[in-house]
């Protein structure tokens, strides 16, 4: 096999060297009833070649990864600086583990830390971790979290928050003594409406996500208010991060925890992972955070370094009292988001976030005025809005895909039985206006 | 001897991209608006807009960002330079046919809401995937689901908690659950935790001085009833295989439990024994460890769980599933009506770019290939095992299977442990091994070579290991300073933890940077 | 001052491949022959075979080849660690987008015998090269075919060697043959030795003490007769813009010779003027310096040669041409029936994946983009001759363009030289610049910083160099010492020379490896 | 622009520590007149996305590159592992230059060192050196060698030579007073025929290609006894570096100078460039080889290094004497066909020569059985061969490409008119046998 170094003949050697006949004797220490008496069932191994054609045909089968595409709905399409890739791809960075030992990763521990810093200055907040797995456990890590601060156990979720964000936050709480509930969505606006009423002293937390699943951007700094005066955490949820370059951020709207999805900070879709969750909040609960935590360190001669700190809250050290039992983490992806945020920079995180929201309002004006289409909400959007379609929207995206070769969209109905003919519709700036037109056309010319 | 694997080389400092960062540079470029521009405040009204111009984030042009990185990356330790030997991490070989697989654009750049129909060629890779993690656990049902092995093992609890209540029919009433969760004093501390995260009370199980689970014990723990189940790492953490497994699944079953296998140390096992043939129930598989995906750094992972035909119904939605049209033909499609599921346990499917890297380990070794790296990764760890067990003390005299564990004892009476050993190998080349771990041995130092290695590394890291314990005793000193060939010395820990910086801000400014 | 920029940090060692290799190790996998294997004898006879089953061939794993290579990498300077200011070589930043470019199938994959209506993108790609080099250049006549500077300065001198001879009608009579080359002190080496290659006799031309061509030397010189042509390299080898170039230009065309510029140094013209106004009859552009293809550790290269319309038909063969479709819509052809072109210089068609490069780095830049290099590139350039003007002896007084040269001559009093200077520079964490060329300045140094790097890495430079400076006179050992900070110190290159080994065999030995 | 890290408003303030006010007055040493006063006529800038689109579409109008294809000539579709493009795009590597300063070059260096140690065991000669620009110019510094060594002007050249490296070697000699002869090959047998009468004592050398252009494989140590007899020296080139794996060395049969093409070691054929020629000689000659050559050296402490050495035979110190006028080499491409000879190894240059001969066999007997077509030559060939079509070679590959979508060999007409209907086929580990089935389908569908 030609990733193990030593040949056969060398292992015979070192066998003999062990006193051994044979590597069956190396697992004499197995019982013979558990030892396999036959070769896995698996397949005969591949040359590169092989391999390569197999993989290439199988991609060619995933025909959606070649269309003009609007889908969104918690992974976007942007476009990363081909650096990103090329830098992840040092053997230093990828083929490392947690740096365990600082002195000979000091390459991850400063990146994380800049990673850290970057997380906190978007989100708005004072402390970020070295990531969680995605935007929906980072979600379901936060509610815990407010569990533990508050010490509290209601927590009350918007019913705009991404679906498949809240069905793993109900798995995570289910034995946590949480009991989740719902704050409605007003139909006009499309945002969510937080009744007094709800608002207890038994709440840890309200969770809302902004922009929300329908697009909508809500008005946070009113939930804030409300929110902390019942002495409750407010957390934010954010699965489209470039929204960051435009909107107010969380912490400024008075948010207590912030998580988001990072996956699109030059991180490709991927069917779905890897990616990686964003996960801040304030100083005051910095040892409440779960996952990992760089922090600056001096060695001897005064020199500056970067550390795993505040390890006490996590798992190797804390066992089951730990603030998370997360051991690996998405590193690279982190890693990836960071070159991302640092090549754009500044203005280019501006810029990206402008060309999304122009573009979006573009395609709303277009598919507006599309006769028997309507945008059934009337909050400020970002990137990503609500289309209601004259007929089944699944269908029509069906026609769409197969007869204008445009994948034009989500139907809510996946997760929204009750929203037949609504079309969740995500613009970005790899969105060329003459896709945009071509959607537009497309929607007109299936709807029947 | 000298050190004759490693040297000292000219490197360059870098300070943070926040020090570097200067107004007015630009890294990036985008086409230009092609939309009619839209008045801002028609788009969004100022108080939902950013008043802060992000402040603070950096202005870098391409080669600034390129060489940032690039200088930094050059501190690390990596695979590619060399023996990792991390026990219970498996540093493997990453390979980068693998890379480029996960790079084909028809899988990188497709969308997970994609509809199935236009997204078969992912849906085979998990399923095909699924498949062939199955046949290597001997367990049949399969999720692809967890980010990681920690999630893994949470996914895998909580199936044992959906089991018991359905089969117990106790899911409303606290009191009749089954609440107690077994796990060895030497296990993961991810094991507790995840057992905590669902609901489960940990009791924990003694080892034996063979460095074996305590059966009596066991069974003395059972008998006081309410048991849910066992967690078990099989090797255990010491390197050793748990030979009575069959009778430890025994007693959980007949106790009314069930058992959890922490497959992390599954490299030591692929191709030569399989957890189903043991009697465990469930278990998750780490892909960045036995199945190779890169470990970046620190992530991202991917922690499967494989369990029995009666555990299926709870695995998490949505499953992959085939449906085969009659006149051959398959198709592949994702099906949540699973009403005894544990639900979700992340958005969307896992990992995916980490199932096609594992898919490419497992077909890039075939059958044979797959035993062959077992037995491979074994034997290395058998010779380090070998070569410095005059050196050094074992604390468990049974032979290590995939790793080898030992101690400082014979060091420490010259005041050199186990942290001073590791660092010292930092200057002789070498990334140390895992050290305080697994909790129950003092001053451990878990080694694991992996099959990734040649016989003449693992000579040098042998004489290295010889030639410190020979310093510990002539030259503490020397240890005790350890690393003396790194940009930076060792790092005061505790004075970060007390007053922990985790940010960078504006006023702090780069020392010698 | 101490030295902020660079430090020591621990490296790997590493032996010759050759000496890390293990029978019986395979790093490969090929499918299985699919075809019915023919008789070995019947393929080949016996003695048209290899007897020595290639002994001595390194037989290693792929994590084996993976670790060596990335080892001994670790060992290099790079453009993406920092300045790398060598003079005349142009090290900008390249670009990892072109990169891509030149990976794309539908060029990596394409044979260079393909039927060219199956190659219309790769035949656009060089045509419009073409274009974008002649605007750049104001000469009409472009060929992409030298895969070199020198291999362009072959190609455009025997283009001369070919006009004239046409034009005078001599090309049997050897006598009557205008020989001579007109070649400045200052040239670069491979000047004359293209000159050489291409049958003229090379004479040198003086330089004045402003740096410049000596014009009545070159008046005196064609005087004589036969002058053939000239060699001139401007911005020449001193950063000096030859500001008589049109005056130069003129003479020789009235001495009945050509004018070749040696384009090594267009970064400090590229948008600001163009050597086809200047009176230039033919160039050579070098693609790895100017548009940033990579140097790769000592090439590929491209050297493509632009030319007047007069010397178009000598061009090498074949020509990339376009023949527009009435009604729009063009095809690209290969065009060899150029009876009076010097003929081919290389097999196919030039190093096209560095055309894919440079169109890239073009497109890239833009218009503005292209002249804002070239001002910044001469800005950087003057930001350190302004910074070492009081510390380090200036030859020549005349503002330097995209490079500046300095000499030794004040620290050689204390037994500094050029070379130990430039050791020296290792230690403060900077690839040293080009030394002891131009030939014609003792002790030259010649730096050149490029556009690629940033206002403080240049003033860090500027300090080092100033320390420097300061250490040759208060602690001159340290500087000869130099480099005190890599894996190996300065190496006995005379000895290397005097027994050269130049390959490995089986009896060496790797010392400490 | 992007990749200058100084921005606009810092240029402004170094111009101003300059004593300057406009980026212009930097031009000041320019005469007026040869200032361009407008901008370039160059199009303008465009982004990462917009140029990626163009090229690809470009690319896309490469139609072979997406067809099976039986092309080789000089230019060979073999298999690179994955590893070899993966680390010869490592910066340290890729980005660095010609290694004038060891101390920080070793890398570089010791790469070298390694390629020209391989080289000679592959040509069974004593010394290499550190790459030319490819094979044919390869060939015409072998020519001038030959001359400088023996001080003979005339060079015999076989017609089987490839013809374009015959044009670039008398492109090189025009100027040299060295006159080219011609050997003719044997119509029958394919190979080169050497008449006693052409050897006189003028003749520097004799240039023989094997396998040669027709994929024949030559008897060189017939060759190299007469040539010695003559004492001329033999001069052998191979256009196929896979050749190696099987063929009896060069150095073996007696070669005084190999030169090769080494694009068959893991370099893309990219449209015929770049390559890398290889060059090996005797240890006596070393001294009149052209271009760069590593060195073991040794420091103070005795530490073995390298260094670039016998510099004195080069053009930055030699001048008009210089052995070439060669600097900059094809290093990355040395580079990489180093990696894939470490890669495949002694084992795998073994097993691509075998599956390339055996491959190419089977395509012999397939197609020398097809109704109308023959095989002219009776010479033991490699993996090329020459196919003798019932009708017009270029037309009918035409038809064989749009019709079967097979890039069907070379229409030797290209270079030989004389000879209409002959194919130089070629194949190799890379042609599947599904492939080879087609091709041979598609000639007899495609013959008229
Ligand atoms: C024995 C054991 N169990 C569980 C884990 C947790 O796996 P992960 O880090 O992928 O969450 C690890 C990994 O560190 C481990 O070594
Ligand atoms: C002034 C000058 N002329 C010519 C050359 C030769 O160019 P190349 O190395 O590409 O052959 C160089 C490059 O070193 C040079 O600096």
């Amino acid at each position: 096999m030609r990733y193990i170094p030593n040949s056969p003949e060398e292992r015979q050697e070192m066998l003999r060297g062990l006193g051994l006949s044979s590597a069956a004797e190396l697992f004499d220490s197995l019982p013979q009833d558990v030892i396999l008496k036959r070769p896995l069932d698996t397949p005969e191994a591949l040359s590169e070649i092989e391999l390569l054609e197999r993989f290439e045909a199988m991609a060619a089968r995933n025909a959606a990864a070649r269309r003009p595409s609007f889908l969104g709905a918690g992974a976007y399409h942007h476009y990363a600086p081909t650096i990103v890739d090329s830098l992840i791809q040092r053997s230093e960075f990828f083929t490392a583990y947690t740096p365990y030992q600082p002195e000979i990763s000091q390459g991850t521990l400063q990146a994380i830390f800049e990673f850290q810093t970057l997380v906190c200055q978007l989100t708005g907040m004072d402390v970020a971790n070295a990531s969680m797995y995605d935007g929906s456990t980072a979600m379901a890590e936060a509610v815990l979290m407010a569990e533990r601060v508050t010490r509290r156990t209601r927590v009350l979720v918007s019913a705009a928050v991404h679906p498949e964000y809240l069905r793993v936050t109900e798995t995570y709480v289910a034995h946590a003594g949480i009991e989740l509930g719902r704050l409605e969505v007003d139909e006009e606006t499309g945002r969510t409406s937080l009744d007094a009423s709800a608002l207890d002293d038994g709440v840890a937390a309200v969770v809302v996500q902004s922009p929300n699943f329908f697009g909508c951007v809500e008005d946070l700094r009113a939930f804030a208010d409300r929110v902390h005066a019942a002495g409750a955490l407010l957390v934010v949820v954010v699965t489209e991060a470039a929204s960051f370059g435009l909107l107010r951020s969380p912490g400024a709207c008075g948010a207590d925890i912030v998580v988001a999805e990072g996956q699109s900070f030059g991180v490709p879709v991927s069917y779905g992972g890897p990616y990686v969750g964003l996960f801040s909040t304030r100083e005051k609960y910095a040892r409440q955070i779960p996952g990992r935590l760089a922090g600056v360190a001096f060695d001897k001669e005064g020199r500056r370094g970067f550390v795993l700190t505040l390890a006490t809250r996590e798992q190797h050290i804390r066992r089951e009292k730990a603030t998370s039992n997360i051991c690996t983490n998405e590193g690279l992806i982190a890693l990836a988001a960071t070159v991302y945020m640092t090549a754009m920079g500044r203005r280019g995180l501006q810029e990206v976030a402008a060309q999304c929201a122009q573009k979006a309002a573009y395609a709303r004006r277009r598919i507006g005025a599309l006769e028997g289409f309507s945008l059934p909400h009337s909050a400020p959007v970002f990137n990503e809005f609500v289309v209601r379609a004259p007929s089944e929207a699944a269908g029509l995206l069906r026609r769409l895909a197969s007869e204008h070769n445009v994948t034009g969209g989500l139907a809510l109905s996946r997760y929204l039985p009750g929203r037949p003919n609504d079309i969740l519709v995500c613009v970005t700036e790899t969105n060329k206006r003459a896709d945009i037109d071509a959607l537009a056309e497309g929607l007109k010319g299936s709807s029947r | 001897m000298s050190i004759t694997k490693a040297t000292t080389h000219v490197t360059q400092n870098e300070a943070l991209v926040f020090e570097r960062s200067q107004a007015g540079r630009r890294g990036y470029r985008l086409p230009a608006l092609d939309v009619e521009e839209t008045a801002i405040d028609d788009l969004l009204p100022a108080e939902l807009r950013r008043e802060d111009d992000l402040e603070g984030v950096p202005e870098l042009s391409e080669p600034d960002v390129v060489r940032h990185f690039t200088r930094i990356s050059t501190w690390n330790y990596n695979i590619d330079l060399g023996l990792y030997p991390l026990g219970s991490c498996t540093m493997k070989y990453n390979s980068r046919l693998n890379e480029r697989v996960a790079r084909i654009p028809g899988f990188a750049g497709l969308h997970p809401l994609a509809p199935e129909e236009d997204a078969q060629g992912a849906l085979e890779v998990m399923y095909e995937l699924q498949q062939h993690l199955a046949e290597i656990t001997g367990l049949p049902g399969v999720s692809l689901q967890p980010a990681a092995g920690a999630h893994g093992e949470m996914t895998g609890v909580m199936m044992i908690r959906a089991f018991l209540d359905a089969r117990d029919g106790v899911t409303s009433d606290e009191a009749k659950r089954r609440k107690v969760m077994l796990i060895p004093d030497s296990a993961h501390g991810t094991n507790p935790a995840s057992a905590h995260l669902s609901g489960f009370t940990v009791k924990t199980i003694r080892s034996t001085p063979e460095g074996l689970t305590d059966l009596d014990h066991l069974r003395e723990l059972c008998a006081s009833g309410a048991v849910a189940g066992l967690m078990l790492t099989n090797p255990n953490t010491c390197g050793i295989f748990e030979r009575n497994i069959k009778e430890i699944c025994r007693v959980i079953h007949e106790a009314g439990g069930l058992v959890y296998m922490d497959g992390a140390n599954m490299n030591a096992l692929v191709g030569v024994a399989r957890p189903g043939d043991m009697g465990v129930d469930v278990i998750h598989l780490n892909l960045h460890k036995t199945f190779s995906t890169p470990h970046g750094g620190g992530g991202p992972g991917s922690g499967p769980c494989c369990c029995t035909a009666e555990l299926e119904p709870f695995l998490p939605v949505p499953r992959v599933v085939r449906s085969d049209a009659e006149g051959g033909g398959a198709t592949y499609g994702l099906d949540s009506e699973r009403p005894q599921s544990v639900g979700r346990v992340k958005a969307f499917y896992g990992n995916f770019g980490m199932h096609l890297r594992a898919l490419a380990y497992i077909l890039t070794h075939g059958r044979d290939g797959l035993r062959e790296a077992t037995e491979a990764a074994v034997l290395n760890a058998r010779f380090i095992a070998h070569g410095l067990a005059d050196t050094f003390d074992r604390p468990f005299d049974s032979p290590p299977m995939h790793e080898c564990l030992f101690t400082d004892k014979r060091q420490t009476r010259k005041g050199v442990h186990t942290l001073d050993i590791a660092k010292r190998l930092i200057d002789y080349g070498f990334h140390p091994m895992t050290i305080y771990f697994p909790l129950i041995v003092q001053g451990a130092m878990l080694i694991e070579p992996t099959e990734s290695v040649g016989r003449a590394e693992l000579q040098q890291f042998v004489d290295a290991m010889k030639e410190i314990a020979r310093e510990a005793v002539e030259d503490a000193d020397t240890v005790l300073g350890a690393p003396h060939t790194t940009r930076i010395g060792r790092l005061d820990e505790a004075a970060a933890a007390r007053k922990p910086v985790l940010r960078w801000r504006p006023a702090e400014k780069a020392a010698g940077a």
